[in-house]
């Protein structure tokens, strides 16, 4: 007899979940206006890159955080010192939220010599080694199974390291991914896979790029733990993130987390996203995790508007003054093409 | 005779053969929904319908596995890559599966199928985004492989690469989809294997091909200007090689320079040279020079970009080395 | 909260099942006659290629089928007109199974002109397309995608034939039958992949190679319809398959089949199999199909030794002539090696 | 000094640099309790545990990656492919990660990994299993890539590139891992980037590398008979190439012959030849010829992988030719 598969396909529409007024989504004071200031640090620094880019000052393609920036300040506050974060090309917001200095992180999408690399890699391939930011990978899908190196060598030598590995919804159809998947899920490595699922690879909605809507199905294949929510707040992400990092870590075994998120820009800046029409945005902007952040300092909090206009201003200087380093750096050395090819023995 | 965009020649390539045979479809990523990344597939998925249009998923081993085997049963695929760069991960797929199953079935399958999209550098895309791969496949025999660099070109060569039984890797352009060019208004179809004289000349025959074309003719421009006259040959076939049009030229002119986008360490450019010093020993009175990427992965700050990538300036250099001047 | 995974891994090490006497596991006189000289030709046939293997007369890989014939025979069975068989490079069973003279099986391996491609491909390259057995691939998964292509050209077409795609335990773990499955899941196409799980891939049992024992809870992430037990009998096999086949015909969407196996001689001729015990191998010999169906004959149809002598030295003389044609054979004349390698235009 | 097989060779390399450095592991499929598909890695699970010699599943893009990953942490991963031809599946990782790595991270990260195998045309494995991977690795900007023919090389160049920082692709050789060979006692390493003149000559230069040094060796002699004396380079280092040894022997003997087991376009045996034309053309007293696979792929039948492999005639064929005999 042929069994149905076990999670049958169903609609593949995913709506936004309409929070409403879940107070025990939000932290402390404290917690929700550092939060606050964080994601917001990250969405201002990619506005200004999109008018920089606008301008014609960056190059090249340039992906947006704009809306998921509650998982990169979430994540922030649960890496431990030997912890790394591996990515793909939507990275600013990691590097922003890890501690990288927005002026660096912000010369580099202007090519410049005082970038995070150097000028040499541009917005798809950030790497901050010291702020824990290991990658930057533009191949879709081609970091998971180095994520899972990174996890093996932790594991190799006896370190309680645990490696966070981000990718998009979009790279779970790939063929590196399921190897990954598949030796991280053997070995037992300390690894959580978390896909950020912003419901679009590109044009393409999930329902025409995997053939199930819940890609934690997939868990059991790879002998993964597995968790799975839509990303509303800062707390909530914390809680369910923290406790796959723990159970990676004190038990040594690959957890597969599903984001559902969303992206308010389009997949690049030369992305007019005309496969999604304005409800569908309009409907997510209501849970949009740093507005609802606002909102909560304000009704929960009694922030001013005159508080929440500080702060803005805040890091509005902090970033322009970000844009003023990069365009007064200096572009990279000419022979600084031939650096880093080899390692000189 | 239209003045199109190499994108829209592209475009009108597969749609007139759509038209014409209904075993010929497209796949890729984003080439229906979204009309193409680089819109070369602008109004197909309207025209022609979701069985004959395909978005698919990141796999690019997972959908060009499935033209291949698509191809064996007769279909004609047009498998898109975004961009060459993401064939990396298919490369098994080209290397073994579409080059070979001719010749490992002894001709029981042919696998009519294409795989295009654009090559080679565009602009500040950094290391992974800007490689050319015809090393990779021009070494491989089973495959044909083509390079186009005009809209006149794009279309003539494509269509035919279509109706071909055999498997064909074809290079287009990022940089250049948005250049025009005429374009006639009755069919044609260029042939498969000849090279194209884009500039004659009768000093020195500078070879190349894709995004080289436009750089080898703005070179050869700038030599004229010194009275060296170069004759410019667009391979525009890469494999099989027209080695007698190279060849031609080169005992004619006695000086050649080769031209193009990618890695100077061997590949076509080395082909070329290797079939010229061979073929036309004593015709040569100067080595054969190259002009090319420096040999390194492209760096994404535009001041490092412009000093790796082929410059007219470049091709002048060399130009004058090879005939002598200063 | 962090759900466990659906399918715990639990022990790696499968036993044969001991099918007793359970004679509904068995067919008609006819059926079981049938079956057992079908499984010993592909047997013989093996025996003998093993043999010209010894003497020097083959070379290169030679994969044997021997253990596994059950799953070739009920195939051929179940195969209409427009179905076809994509499978990797343990394939000699199918060719003999389908149809394919013996006598071009051999010549194949002997890389004689008259074999069943030319000479130009050898063991792991078997393609005869008229006999629905589409290859014949010697990279690990890379015929899954392929094999996925054939059921999206029927499908494309609007013809009622359905792919089968035969792939090892040790192909599970590539990203190519990854990509594969999730194709044919997501545009649902009328494929059955059948994993022959010998629970070894060359000396890797499967407890070293995927992360799960039973393979088919992958089939969940896939929305594939899914099927899993020993072959212990054709006629079980070719009702379970055939299930399968119908599901994929009927339904046009794909059906994960895992089939418990065991092959009894070692991954290639060049294997002696040391990681596996005596005890072990001579446990799945007590659950050899073809000894099973032979004791079936004996003892509910009653047919003699004699009759058993009488099919075997049939089948004997058979695989006699097609070494004999095979060793008369030309090799390919030096001209083929220029041929079939691009179509001539 | 011993007489061992390059199998042991290696072996014996890998073992050293493992109990030298505890960073160092081996993975691969069947490299531990099956003691590596050809046996190069015999006994080093029983002696070094399961932690540090890892039989892998078939997924090579996965463990590639791995390595990969582990190497940037500071591990010294090696990595076999069963052969190289099972490298195409995982491509894009060397391509473009262990290549690019180093740089795309501006120095932040190096990648000191080994991959190697067995490379090129065994005995009658088929088109998909006989190929030569190095022009599509030497091509690549970022990797070294290393060939071997003795167990001396096997061995010294093995550990060197172990102890190296960058990506090495180490090409071994299935047709010669019994072929024995004298190792010193002692340790010993060899230089990355050094080519070796396997038999010193005047009349006429042969570069080879990997299981072209045999056949290179056998054509010397049938050329000695013949009074013709040829000089042997070894290329042994492919990326980075010892170009200067190359061209001093060239501008000695001003005639070469480029012989190797690949197919011809492109590739390692085009840049030596556009290499010496470019620097030593004034030298040349004929055009540099190659001697390899014939443009198929290869063919199972004996008879016919006989006739598309270079041999030690077609060799001597072409000294003949570059010398102007007969
Ligand atoms: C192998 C490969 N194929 C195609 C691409 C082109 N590409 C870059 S990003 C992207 C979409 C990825 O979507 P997803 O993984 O969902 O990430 P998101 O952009 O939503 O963050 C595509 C198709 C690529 N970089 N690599
Ligand atoms: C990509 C790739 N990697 C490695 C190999 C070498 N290889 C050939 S068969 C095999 C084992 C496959 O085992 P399995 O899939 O279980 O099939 P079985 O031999 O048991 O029928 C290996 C490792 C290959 N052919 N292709
Ligand atoms: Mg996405
Ligand atoms: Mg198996």
């Amino acid at each position: 007899m042929v069994l149905p598969c076990a999670g049958p396909m169903t609609s593949h529409a995913s709506e936004p979940v309409a929070p409403g007024d879940d107070n025990a989504h939000f932290g402390s004071k404290e917690d929700n206006l550092r939060w606050y200031r964080e994601m917001l640090r990250i969405r201002r620094f990619e506005e200004s890159a999109a008018q920089a880019y606008t301008r014609g000052k960056i190059s090249g393609f340039l992906h947006l955080y704009i809306g998921q920036e509650a998982i990169a300040v979430a994540t922030k506050e649960l890496l431990q010192p030997h912890d790394q974060v591996v990515a793909a090309y939507r990275t600013h917001g990691f590097a922003i939220a890890f501690g990288s200095a927005p002026g660096a992180c912000m010369a580099e999408l202007y090519g410049k010599a005082t970038g995070l690399v150097g000028g040499i890699g541009g917005s798809m391939h950030f790497f901050d080694r010291k702020h824990q930011l290991w990658g930057g990978y533009a191949i879709v899908g081609n970091h998971v199974p180095v994520a899972a190196g990174h996890a093996f060598a932790a594991k190799y030598r006896g370190e309680s390291g645990v490696t966070l590995c981000f990718l998009g919804d979009g790279a779970v159809a790939i063929g590196p991914t399921h190897e990954g998947w598949t030796l991280a899920g053997l070995w037992k490595l300390p690894i959580v896979y978390v896909v950020e699922n912003n419901l679009y690879s590109m044009g393409t909605p999930l329902s025409r790029s995997i053939p199930v809507e819940d890609i934690t199905l997939k868990a059991a294949g790879y002998n993964m733990a597995r968790e799975r929510f839509q990303v509303t707040s800062v707390a909530e992400t914390k809680a369910r993130l923290g406790e796959a990092m723990r159970l990676a870590r004190e038990e040594s075994r690959p957890v597969l987390v599903e984001l559902i998120t969303y992206r308010f820009r389009g997949h690049s800046m030369s992305d007019p996203g005309k496969y999604r029409d304005k409800d569908e945005v309009e409907a997510w902007r209501r849970s949009d995790p740093m507005e609802r952040t606002m909102q909560a300092l304000r009704r929960l909090h009694g922030i001013s508007e005159e508080e929440l206009e500080a702060i803005d201003e805040e890091v509005i200087a902090e970033m322009d003054e970000a844009v003023r380093f990069a365009e007064e750096s200096p572009a990279p050395a000419p022979e600084a093409r031939f650096h880093n090819i080899l390692a000189e023995s | 005779m239209a003045l199109i965009q190499i994108r829209h020649a592209i475009r009108d390539a597969i749609a007139e053969e759509m038209a014409r045979d209904e075993r010929v479809f497209l796949m890729g990523e984003e080439v229906g929904h979204y009309n193409g990344a680089y819109k070369c597939s602008e109004g197909l998925l309207e025209r022609f319908g979701e069985r004959r249009v395909l978005d698919t998923p990141i796999a690019e081993t997972g959908f060009a596995g499935v033209g291949i085997g698509a191809a064996m049963c007769g279909l004609r695929p047009i498998v898109e890559f975004m961009t060459f760069n993401f064939s990396a991960v298919a490369f098994d797929q080209i290397l073994n599966n579409a080059a070979k199953i001719r010749h490992m079935t002894n001709g029981q399958f042919s696998v009519p199928i294409v795989f295009r999209g654009p090559n080679a550098a565009a602009h500040m895309l950094g290391s992974t985004h800007s490689q050319a791969f015809e090393p990779f496949y021009a070494h491989v025999p089973g495959l044909i492989v083509i390079a186009v660099a005009t809209a006149y070109d794009a279309k003539g060569l494509l269509k035919s690469a279509i109706r071909d039984e055999n498997p064909v890797v074809f290079l287009e352009s990022e940089l250049m989809y948005s250049v025009k060019g005429e374009v006639p208004e009755e069919e044609y179809l260029i042939p498969i294997g000849k090279a194209d004289i884009k500039r004659p000349g009768k000093d020195v025959t500078v070879i190349t091909w894709g995004q080289g074309v436009p750089v080898a003719l703005r070179s050869a421009e700038l030599a004229a200007a010194e009275g060296i006259d170069a004759e410019v040959i667009d391979l525009r076939t890469l494999r099989p090689m027209d080695t007698e049009a190279v060849l031609t030229s080169v005992r004619k002119t006695n000086r050649a320079v080769v031209l193009f986008h990618g890695w100077p360490y061997g590949g076509v450019g080395c082909e070329v040279i290797a079939q010229i010093q061979e073929q036309a020993f004593d015709d040569l009175d100067a080595p054969v020079l190259r002009v090319c990427y420096e040999d390194v992965p492209m760096p994404y700050a535009e001041n490092l970009e412009n000093l790796v990538l082929p410059t007219a300036e470049r091709g002048l250099a060399a130009i004058r080395a090879v005939t002598y001047r200063r």
